[in-house]
């Protein structure tokens, strides 16, 4: 019970100070945005899936510690949250079954495209990175809300 | 406790006739020297025929069994005494405490 | 057939977000029991495929061997697969439970997604081939492990999961700082690369870091002595299926773990002759061996005292370790199978006991062996077992002990074994007691736990005491693998 | 069928308990009264060796049928019927259970090729036979149950670690002739020697056998410790350390029967006896003694059981069994005392029953190896069990004086069992051919001779003639309600006073707790109790952060262990 009185106080604390709401509304799409940008460089440069999952679930944990929790959860609702967890898993499990079915080993992701072996490994790539990304930003926020939200939601 | 006292008063010693009486031990001592005497007999008559091969001298010895039965019992009851004296407890040794 | 290999982890890693996608409790249930025993058909297959001799291999992405990933099964983490999957095909059928340390009902697919994702991450530290992959694997199972203790019902649990994840991550640090050394000095994940290049590199000081902190690492995982405590919490306030779930397998997984490391890529020649292991594992064994158990004789609720005999039986398997020898190993590596059977009985007849009465506490056990007779049976048989009786499983590991311990020279420690098994018989004796000779209380169940907690728990019961006659499966493949690992083949 | 025979006999009569809680009125006493003769059945069709078995890695030998083992099977199985039909009419399924576990397990042990197999069946015997004793449901007994147990068990620990020894000496688990020099054979011989009742291991006897149910005693005079004298035999045969220890076996307990009161334990003192004979029949070793040994066995299992059912008649119609409380019986339970005289006259060796054709044996293998001593101590010896068992045991109960005790005679069951006892023992005393047909080693011996039954009966008849005397002037020693010492005061005495004097003495020392020495030893005490306990250090979790410093701690030792070692190797 106390938990959450504390995270209610803190709310209200936070609504009091106007610098720091506007600053982040301004910042948060940007985070997001490098988020993106993270997931999609890992192809080519450093990033990838589980560096732009941590910033994007940075960005949504940060919106909910200053407008609260309620504020995310319409944004992001704990079982959707829930879904794109288990997704994004699948996703990345779901290509490595796609490799076997087509012929290759588990992953081998030439075996997604018959004619073209290197469109299948750009292809599969970006499928695993995304599913790696999704997971992961979906598990940090499942773990904020479960921490978060002990005590009242339970 | 299926106890009767049928025979009662007799009870402690045994002076009535039964096979648990004095008068019957004193009919058992009597019958087992006769019988003493008569295999005492029997050794001796083998003593004459030369019958004996015992392994050792001494089982050649006219009487030697009956002396050694007869010491031996003697020993062990005089033994035994002596042992109640030194190992007797009450009979709720163990159980006091 | 040659996809096998991935299949085993591929399986519970595909079916733990379906759970989560399905939903309903019901459904749920039934989805994740049919992979759990597929998952063990599987596992039966490996082990058949292994039992020639022979170390089948299979490459992730296709990658040749040390650039990717590779996959690599056999005699020793063949065995541990069928354990660990047996375990899970056993255990998950009794379900999150209904009363006492239970999940709440509409968080019940949580559960079973948890104890696939557990499962997948047990069997992928004993698979994998490359060390960096045994690392994710251990988180893996680590984080779903620590979910599932948090799902029990009672605010402990909670508590209880936090200081295992606090303990689980200090030591998934270092095992990650130990796999770094070893990453710096030979420039290689791959295990079998490892051990060839290992010993150009074995007197540099890195590489005795490396397998210190490797060592520490996966003795927190395996809960030696004195890293053993977060055990007790998490075992007591979990779920009664994740307790004989977990007890019977994650600690086992680390102790593999710490074999083929030790034997497979540092080299028994390195462990035991130059760095001299085994004069650092043998008193924390015996300390384990006999805290774990005089804990045990204390305690007073039955979960709590079966959590610190795992402490104790644990340091029977690091003393088969630490004498480095193929006697040694193979009761090390044979009580794996013999202790899970036993344990994971024994917590599934506390399982029984919890759906009967709601509580464990062994003054709520006085005088339920009237009521329970089938369920007390079972406890007496695996007590016996954990004491080493003969007829059952455990007699089997401690003869292997026994055995080593006197052909290494070390009769005082042959005896320090069964010495401990004396004091198994105090703390089993204490439930039995409490069982038999007591007049029940007035709040004393009305019968017999349902035949669906019941079953599993003679299975498991019943295998230990199959085992302890007839021992060419667990015995004779834990010898086998013991041998192959003594050889060298990673 | 072929799946059967390889299991060792006995086992039949193990999965045959197993049905006793099925079964009920005239089915369970047919099959109470069918199981040893078919497992008796199963015995004469045993191949010679079984299969040998494997486990992990050690080859058992479940089923090895030699003429030793199978000489004894015959005699066990007779004394498996024979108690089972005494106990016919009980009530109690435990015990008709655990009797017939305890005669399968020890059957099943005759047949072990190896030394685990027979421990397993050792120690199997051990908790079945207990229960047959916690049987009687009193404190005393459940007391004796568990001293008996305890003793017991630690001869199996014994034999288990005596084998581990063995096979680490020889490779080899074959249970054969053994070294009693090796530290292997040592600890065997020692695990034997406690079943066997050595002197000075043996008080568990006469303090468990009295304290047993009426029908429990019957079965545990007959198996365990003719078990260990069928191992002795196996194991130790010729070995010279067991004639003095036979010898002073059958010395000593004719004095403490002497004074005791209670008839079973006066029976147990004379089983010690009993078997000294046989133990020094071990120790001579040639063919003639182990012959001798085995038939004294056959015969001391039957006439002991009878006179173990007789008395358990009288405990079971009186209520109590002490010499006085007892007299004058035999008004009310004729037949029982003449089985009992029967039984007494057997063990006491007249000729024409079965323990003067058995006892001959042994007494002639020690005369022909020279054995003077021992030759003269059991000649004493049999003087004396003619004292306790021969007179002592049907005079007190039956004769003596008049108690005024008027009972009913026996059940019907007991005495068919004690007449088929009692005739077994007149029928092998007078056709003993019989007897030595089915002995290990041929036996080519004539026990009537003129000169042999006349020695024995003068020995017989003047020691009688000297008991009367002694007892009619009084001199023999009255008997008393009393406990008589024996080496379990040790611990049931001397080992509580000394953990009391160490508990007084640890008191103390917390009074003089003063001095700084004292202060540490109490303080160690305190901590090792407090540590293990809930709220103690050991017995609690401990903080994350106490384990981090743990994982620290452990780090920093292993590392340094590493160094130091690479160090001194480089």
């Amino acid at each position: 019970m106390s938990d959450s009185d504390s995270m209610q106080r803190w709310h209200l604390r936070m609504r009091e100070k106007p610098v720091l709401r506007i600053v982040a509304k301004r910042f948060i799409p940007f985070v997001l945005l490098f988020a993106l940008y993270v997931q999609f460089h890992g192809d080519y440069g450093p990033g990838g899936g589980f560096q732009a999952g941590v910033i994007f679930a940075a960005g949504l944990i940060l919106y909910a510690m200053i407008f609260g929790r309620e504020a995310l959860e319409k944004v992001a609702p704990p079982r959707a949250v829930e879904i794109a967890a288990a997704l994004g898993v699948l996703l990345y499990t779901g290509v490595g079954v796609a490799t076997m079915l087509g012929g290759g080993n588990f992953l081998a992701y030439g075996a997604l495209d018959s004619h073209d072996p290197m469109h299948g490994q750009h292809l599969g790539i970006l499928l695993v990175e995304a599913g790696v990304g999704i997971t992961v930003a979906a598990v940090m926020t499942a773990v904020y809300f479960c921490y978060a939200g002990r005590g009242a939601g339970e | 406790m299926q106890q009767h006292s049928g025979n009662g008063g007799n009870g402690e010693q045994g002076a009535g006739g039964g096979l648990d009486s004095r008068r019957a031990g004193d009919w058992a001592i009597r019958l087992l020297c006769a019988a003493c005497l008569l295999v005492l007999l029997l050794d001796g008559l083998l003593h004459l025929f030369h019958a004996k091969h015992g392994h050792f001298a001494a089982e050649n010895w006219f009487g030697f069994y009956g002396a050694a039965g007869a010491l031996s019992i003697c020993g062990i009851v005089l033994g035994g005494r002596w042992l109640r004296r030194l190992v007797m407890r009450d009979e709720d040794y163990y159980e006091r405490d | 057939m040659t996809h096998l290999p991935v299949l085993q982890i591929a399986l519970p890693l595909i079916a733990a977000p379906l759970c989560v996608l399905l939903r309903h409790a019901r459904a749920v249930q039934i989805f994740a029991v049919l992979v759990a025993w597929a998952c063990l058909g599987i596992a039966l297959a490996l082990l058949g495929a292994a039992l020639p001799g022979g170390a089948i291999s299979y490459e992730l992405g296709g990658w040749p061997a040390p650039l990717g990933i590779e996959y690599r099964v056999d005699l020793a983490n063949a065995f541990v697969l069928v354990v660990v999957s047996a375990l899970g095909a056993v255990v998950l059928p009794i379900g999150p439970g209904r009363r006492g340390h239970a999940v709440p009902p509409r968080r019940e697919y949580l559960f079973y997604a948890s104890f696939l994702l557990c499962m997948a991450g047990l069997m992928g530290v004993a698979i994998t081939g490359d060390i960096f992959n045994v690392f994710v694997f251990l988180e893996i199972s680590s984080l779903a492990a620590y979910t599932l203790i948090a799902l029990g019902r009672q605010r402990q649990a909670l508590r209880a999961a936090f200081s295992y994840l606090m303990m689980g991550t200090i030591g998934g640090t270092f095992v990650l700082i130990g796999i770094g050394f070893l990453y710096q000095m030979t420039g290689t994940l791959n295990m079998a690369d490892l051990q060839r290049l290992l010993p150009a590199v074995q007197q540099s000081r890195s590489v005795h870091a490396a397998f210190a902190f490797l060592t520490v690492g996966i003795g927190i995982k395996l809960a030696v002595f004195p890293l053993h405590q977060w055990l007790p919490n998490a075992y007591s306030f979990a779920p009664p299926a994740v307790s004989a779930f977990l007890a019977s397998t994650a600690t086992k997984v680390a102790y593999y773990l710490l074999v083929r490391l030790a034997f497979g890529v540092f080299g028994t020649a390195y462990v035991f002759g130059a760095l001299g292991l085994g004069a650092l594992l043998l008193p924390l064994a015996l300390l384990a061996m006999f805290v774990g158990a005089l804990a045990a004789i204390y305690q007073s609720d039955l979960k709590r005292l079966l959590a610190y005999s795992s402490v104790s039986q644990i340091g029977y398997m690091i003393l088969g370790l630490s004498f480095g020898t193929a006697t040694g190993l193979t009761g090390g590596l044979v009580h794996i199978a013999n202790h899970a059977l036993t344990k994971g009985g024994l917590f599934l007849a506390v399982a029984c006991i919890v759906a009967q009465t709601g509580s464990s506490a062994l003054s709520d056990l006085r005088g339920l062996s009237r009521r329970m007779p089938w369920t007390f049976a079972a406890i007496a048989i695996g007590g016996l077992g954990l004491i080493g009786a003969p007829g059952t499983a455990g007699f089997v590991s401690k003869w292997y002990l026994v055995l080593a311990a006197l052909s290494a020279g070390r009769p005082e420690v042959a005896f320090a074994v069964l010495l401990s098994s004396l004091l198994a018989g105090i703390y089993v004796w204490r439930v039995l007691e409490a069982a038999w000779f007591r007049d029940p209380v007035q709040s004393a169940p009305r019968g017999e736990a349902p035949l669906r907690i019941l079953i599993p728990t003679w299975v498991l019961i019943g295998a230990s005491l199959y085992f302890g006659v007839f021992t060419e499966w667990t015995a004779g493949i834990a010898e086998a693998a013991a041998r192959q690992l003594l050889e060298g083949a990673p | 069928m072929s799946a059967i025979s390889a299991l060792p006999p006995g086992t039949l009569l193990i999965a045959g308990a197993l049905l006793l809680p099925l079964l009920r009125g005239a089915a369970l006493k047919a099959w109470l009264l069918a199981l040893p003769l078919l497992s008796f059945a199963h015995q004469l069709q045993a191949p010679e060796a079984g299969p040998p078995l494997q486990f992990f890695g050690l080859e058992l030998v479940l089923l090895r049928a030699d003429p030793l083992a199978l000489a004894f099977g015959v005699v066990f199985h007779l004394a498996a019927l024979i108690a089972a039909l005494y106990a016919l009419q009980l009530q109690d399924r435990m015990q008709h259970a655990a009797g017939l576990l305890y005669a399968g397990a020890a059957i099943a042990a005759l047949f072990a090729g190896d030394l685990i197999t027979l421990f397993i069946f050792w120690e199997f015997t051990a908790l079945a036979s207990v229960l047959l004793i916690w049987a009687r449901r009193s404190e005393r007994a459940r007391h004796a149950g568990l001293r008996y147990l305890v003793v017991q068990v630690g001869s199996g620990v014994l034999l288990l670690a005596g084998a581990a020894l063995h096979y680490r000496a020889t490779g080899s688990l074959a249970f054969g002739a053994l070294a009693p020099q090796s530290p292997g054979g040592a600890l065997i011989l020692l695990a034997f020697g406690v079943k066997a009742a050595f002197p000075l291991l043996h008080n568990w006897l006469q303090d468990a056998y009295p304290e047993a149910t009426v029908t429990g005693t019957v079965f545990l005079s007959a198996f365990t410790t003719k078990l260990a004298i069928y191992a002795l035999a196996r194991g130790f045969a010729g070995t010279e350390l067991l004639i003095p220890i036979g010898v002073t076996m059958t010395f000593f307990p004719i004095f403490y029967a002497v004074v005791e009161n209670d008839m079973r334990r006066v029976l147990a003192y004379s089983l010690n006896n009993q078997l000294g004979y046989m133990v020094v029949g071990i120790g001579v070793g040639t063919p003639l003694a182990l012959s001798g040994t085995v038939a004294h066995a056959f015969s001391h299992i039957i006439y002991k059981s009878l006179l173990f059912m007789a008395m358990g008649a009288v405990l079971l119609r009186v209520g109590r069994i002490g010499a006085s409380q007892l007299g004058g019986l035999y008004r009310s339970m004729p037949w029982t005392t003449a089985f009992c005289i029967v039984g007494a006259v057997s063990i006491s060796g007249l000729p024409l029953f079965s323990g003067f054709i058995s006892k001959s044996l042994i007494l002639s293998a020690a005369a022909e190896q020279h054995h003077t001593v021992a030759w003269a101590m059991l000649i004493i010896a049999s003087a004396g069990v003619l004292k306790h068992s021969g007179i002592k045991i049907p005079y007190f109960a039956f004769f003596a004086h008049d108690s005024g005790l008027r009972v009913r005679e026996a059940p019907l069951p007991m005495l068919i069992a004690m007449g088929a006892a009692a005739t077994a023992c007149l029928v092998i005393g007078v056709w003993p051919q019989l007897l030595y047909d089915i002995l290990p080693h041929p036996v080519n011996y004539e026990p009537y001779t003129a000169a042999h039954v006349i020695g024995q009966l003068q020995l017989l008849l003047f020691a009688a003639l000297a008991f009367a005397l002694l007892l009619r002037f009084r001199i023999y020693p009255p008997e008393l309600r009393a406990t008589n010492l024996d080496t379990d005061w040790l611990y049931r005495r001397a080992l509580p006073a000394a953990i009391r004097a160490a508990a007084r003495a640890q008191r103390r020392l917390r009074a003089a707790a003063q001095t700084r020495a004292a202060r540490l030893g109490h303080a160690l005490i305190a901590w090792l109790r407090r540590h293990h306990t809930p709220p103690g250090l050991l017995g609690e979790p401990w903080s994350a952060g106490a384990t981090a410093l743990w994982a620290a701690l452990l780090l920093a030792a292993s590392l340094l262990l590493f160094y130091l070692r690479t160090a001194a190797a480089g």
